[in-house]
């Protein structure tokens, strides 16, 4: 049995992206993510040929990670919500010109400048694209500071096996939190090479150009309709976790840290006769709608409990297919919601 | 077993290395632990606090609204944690910084003059280590000996003065419990 | 026969897309020619912009990359660090690397990343159809500056090679124009410079390239020529403003 | 002996050549190409120096010079 460590969040991430082979880092500090990007620094300046570089702005952080991805490097940039809206043009950028990058999401709450609290208010943002355009992101959430490792190994290899950018979306809460975690083995072989594709000596081959644009806007719709089948081909890395699911009197669907809480929700409940299971999505896109949706022939109560005024809901609602009632239990801005506020909504549902 | 802690203080008392240091010892013992912080602008020379789980099963949620024992090392964390402490909990209190009695009568209260001690140990930043030193005692949710060794990991070990006094500190807090 | 003078080998054989007289073609031409004479074709990736020069990828017999606007010295710091042995070099007109993209060049060069800029400065933006630039001249008339640019407004032009040469860490900044044939000789020269310093590693190096824009200026490649040479070198003077022999 | 070819269908009929001849021997034909542009071309060639001015400051690589 590998090594149990104590590790914050925020560090954790750092750790599991080094641990996975990435070398290259750009970013710029933001709260409650500042621990990540000193982590990178102070792990990333001691390995040689390696690249940590505070960026003057978000905006370039993300460009250095398009010129890094283009030049088959393996790259992560991290911030927290006001961070990630200036990132969104380069992500668009990045997902046109089909490379492959890691864009870490410590959500913090919003709109606006917000707060520093956790909050899960970008969800839209992360799921639809986010920026301009007809793309999407790998998204995965984390639960724990042990998926935290776990997820970023994965967001990285799934980043390339699309070559598409893969986001962490975590929130201020796994970001600060200490929990033990384990690295398991991480073999670099398995990266896969990029020199198909990737920009470099251009000695022996046709010079090669990343282009994520055309102005035929037929030639471009070919673009688009490729990256469309390709997220297509991604829905088989959907991945979730249930709870309790044999037959509960209602299902609580719940991502990232709002799930952990609703756990402890469930083993209150048990106390009291009630009988909660929980669906908890681990891919936020593709997004789990099948199992869902199998679960709502069985069960006719559906609560989504999400630290924003409800945006996955509108996926759940999808999934259900109007075959159960779908009910949403909300605290926003940075406010965390307490098991006992999902029990009491779960009592008010079930009378 | 189950502890969910709340350790609460002024920024700068070491609150979250109380918290760290019981995590750090409930793991090298093979429980389940979480820590987690507050964070932000309060951070700087305001209050600060952290939760600390440490149980025999996985851990749920890291938010404790309630919980089993409350480490109140000034006057203000104490007026605002006291309510939330879950019945029959315990309140381990810093007696050097709060002049008041405990107001409520369905929970043990651990009183520890921790500064006063850390005072005559002739270093006033280790009160943290003193009522640590108290918690443990009362609890048991960790062995002080597994302390002592997440001490050593956790602190630089070329301080070993500063280890040896932390462990002084937390001895002294110990004897509050144990007499 | 001996060859005077032909098409650069660092050039494809695709037509250039700009208007009649545009300098732009001029540009690209004496950039390959640098890639042939320092012999860095096959090792060099290059950055296009947004911009007219948006198509400078098709032109180029290298790895190319096209950034978003203003972002090309972010884009060129990713590849660079990723391929330290490669040659790169970002080509971008004043709206990008003046304007929206001031904060990026900014640093690059304040960083000294080991990269090549050509800035383009024709006063105004071409691709959108000849709004102001943050380049445009005090009193020049642009579709967003009808009535002239006002200084007292719209501040005064922003002379890049100046700005730059005040950070410590560019190697080489010099400011070039190809009005005339001995304009274009000593262009030529700077930019081979500018890349030449890539090569031997000492840093950041930025040819600044005064250049015409005829149809959004509203005169003859002729006219357009002489206006340049009348009031954008008085106010942009030509010449060297940083040469650092060695790097430390 | 001196050589001056002129891609027809590359140039843009800018003039730009024909402001750096020193012999003012670059002028503008009356005929047009594919592009509705008349193209620069040469007369007396006997004239030329083989200077490439001409070629030098073409912003469309039109004009090649061989001596």
């Amino acid at each position: 049995m590998e090594e149990r460590l104590l590790m914050k969040g925020n560090e954790a991430i750092g750790e599991a992206a080094i641990h996975a082979g990435c070398r290259y880092y750009f970013g710029y500090p933001i709260t409650p993510q500042s621990e990540l990007i000193a982590y990178m620094a102070k792990r990333l300046l001691k390995i040689e040929g390696a690249t940590f570089l505070q960026a003057e702005s978000e905006i370039s952080a993300i460009n250095m990670v398009y010129g890094a991805a283009a030049a088959g490097g393996r790259v992560m940039t991290s911030s927290s919500s006001p961070g990630i809206s200036l990132k969104q043009e380069g992500i668009s950028y990045i997902a046109c010109a089909e490379l492959p990058c890691v864009v870490v999401n410590v959500m913090r709450g919003g709109p606006g400048l917000g707060s520093i609290q956790p909050a899960q208010g970008d969800y839209f943002q992360a799921t639809k694209g986010g920026g301009h355009g007809d793309y999407r992101l790998i998204v995965l959430a984390p639960s724990s500071v042990q998926e935290l490792v776990d997820l970023t190994i994965k967001a990285f290899d799934l980043a390339d096996k699309y070559r598409n950018p893969a986001m962490l979306l975590a929130d201020g809460l796994l970001g600060q939190m200490m929990e033990p975690v384990q690295f398991k083995e991480f073999d670099e072989k398995s990266i896969p090479s990029k020199e198909s594709w990737a920009l470099g000596s251009s000695k022996g081959r046709e010079p090669r150009r990343i282009v994520p644009f055309d102005l035929d806007p037929v030639e471009l719709e070919k673009i688009v309709n490729r990256l469309k089948q390709k997220y297509q081909d991604m829905q088989k890395e959907v991945e979730y976790e249930l709870v309790n699911i044999d037959n509960p009197d209602i299902v609580i669907v719940a991502y990232g840290s709002i799930a952990r809480i609703a756990k402890t929700t469930i083993q209150m409940a048990k106390k009291e006769g009630i009988n909660i299971g929980l669906i908890r999505p681990i891919t936020l896109f593709p997004f789990p709608y099948k199992v869902i949706e199998d679960t709502a022939d069985n069960v006719d109560k559906f609560l989504v409990t999400e630290m924003s005024l409800g945006q996955m809901i509108e996926d759940v609602k999808i999934a259900v297919k109007g075959k159960a009632e779908v009910s949403f239990y909300g605290r926003t801005g940075g406010v965390v919601i307490s098991p006992v506020e999902i029990l009491e909504e779960v009592k008010r549902l079930l009378k | 077993m189950l502890d969910e802690i709340i350790i609460a203080g002024f920024g700068g008392q070491g609150v979250l290395l109380m918290g760290r240091l019981i995590a750090q010892a409930g793991m090298l013992e093979g429980k389940h632990v979480a820590w987690m912080p507050s964070y932000g602008p309060e951070m700087r020379g305001g209050t600060a606090n952290c939760t600390v789980i440490v149980s025999s099963e996985e851990v749920a949620s890291p938010v404790v609204p309630n919980p089993i024992t409350l480490i109140a090392m000034n006057q203000p964390s104490l007026d605002k944690f006291e309510p939330m402490v879950v019945k029959d909990g315990i309140i381990v209190v810093n007696q050097s910084l709060v002049s008041r009695d405990i107001s409520r009568d369905d929970i043990q209260v651990v009183k520890v003059p921790a500064n006063d001690i850390a005072n005559e140990l002739g270093n006033l930043r280790v009160a943290n280590m003193v009522a640590l030193g108290t918690y443990i005692a009362r609890s048991k949710s960790v062995k002080m000996e597994t302390v002592f060794e997440a001490l050593e990991q956790t602190l630089d070990k070329r301080q070993e003065k500063i280890i040896a006094l932390n462990k002084e500190a937390l001895k002294r807090g110990e004897k509050i419990v144990t007499g | 026969m001996k060859e005077v003078f032909t098409k650069p080998k660092a050039l494809t054989d695709v037509p250039f897309t700009y208007c009649p007289g545009c300098h732009h073609g001029i540009i690209h031409r004496l950039v390959a020619e640098a890639m042939d004479d320092l012999n860095i074709t096959e090792d060099t990736i290059g950055i296009a912009p947004v911009g007219c020069a948006v198509f400078a990828y098709l032109f180029f017999n290298c790895d190319m990359i096209v950034a978003a606007h203003g972002r090309a010295p972010a884009t060129a710091t990713g590849i660079k660090r990723v391929r330290p042995d490669n040659i790169v070099f970002s080509y971008q007109g004043d709206g990008d690397l003046a304007s929206i993209g001031t904060a990026e060049i900014v640093h690059a060069a304040n960083r000294g990343e080991k990269i090549t800029v050509i800035f383009v400065n024709n006063a105004i933006y071409g691709m959108t159809g000849g709004q102001m630039a943050p380049t445009t001249l005090q009193g020049q008339i642009t579709q967003t500056s009808p009535y002239g640019r006002d200084s007292r407004t719209m501040g005064m032009p922003i002379r890049i090679c100046e700005l730059l040469s005040t950070l410590n860490s560019p190697a080489y900044i010099e400011r070039v124009a190809l009005t005339k044939p001995a304009y274009i000789v000593k262009a030529k020269k700077a930019i081979k410079k500018a890349f030449q310093f890539q090569v031997e590693g000492k840093g950041f190096s930025l040819v600044e390239v005064l250049s015409t824009c005829p149809t959004n200026w509203g005169l003859s490649p002729k006219e357009a020529n002489e206006w340049l040479n009348e009031k954008m070198i008085p106010y942009y003077p030509l010449g060297e403003f940083k040469y650092v022999e060695e790097v430390s | 002996m001196v050589k001056v070819i002129i891609d027809r269908e590359r140039c843009k009929g800018c003039e730009l050549c024909t402001l750096v001849c020193p012999q003012k021997i670059m002028v503008m034909s009356k005929s047009f190409n594919k592009k509705s542009y008349h193209p620069a071309e040469q007369i007396n060639p006997e004239k030329c120096t083989g200077c490439a001015f001409c070629a030098m400051t073409c912003p469309d690589v039109a004009i090649e010079v061989y001596k």
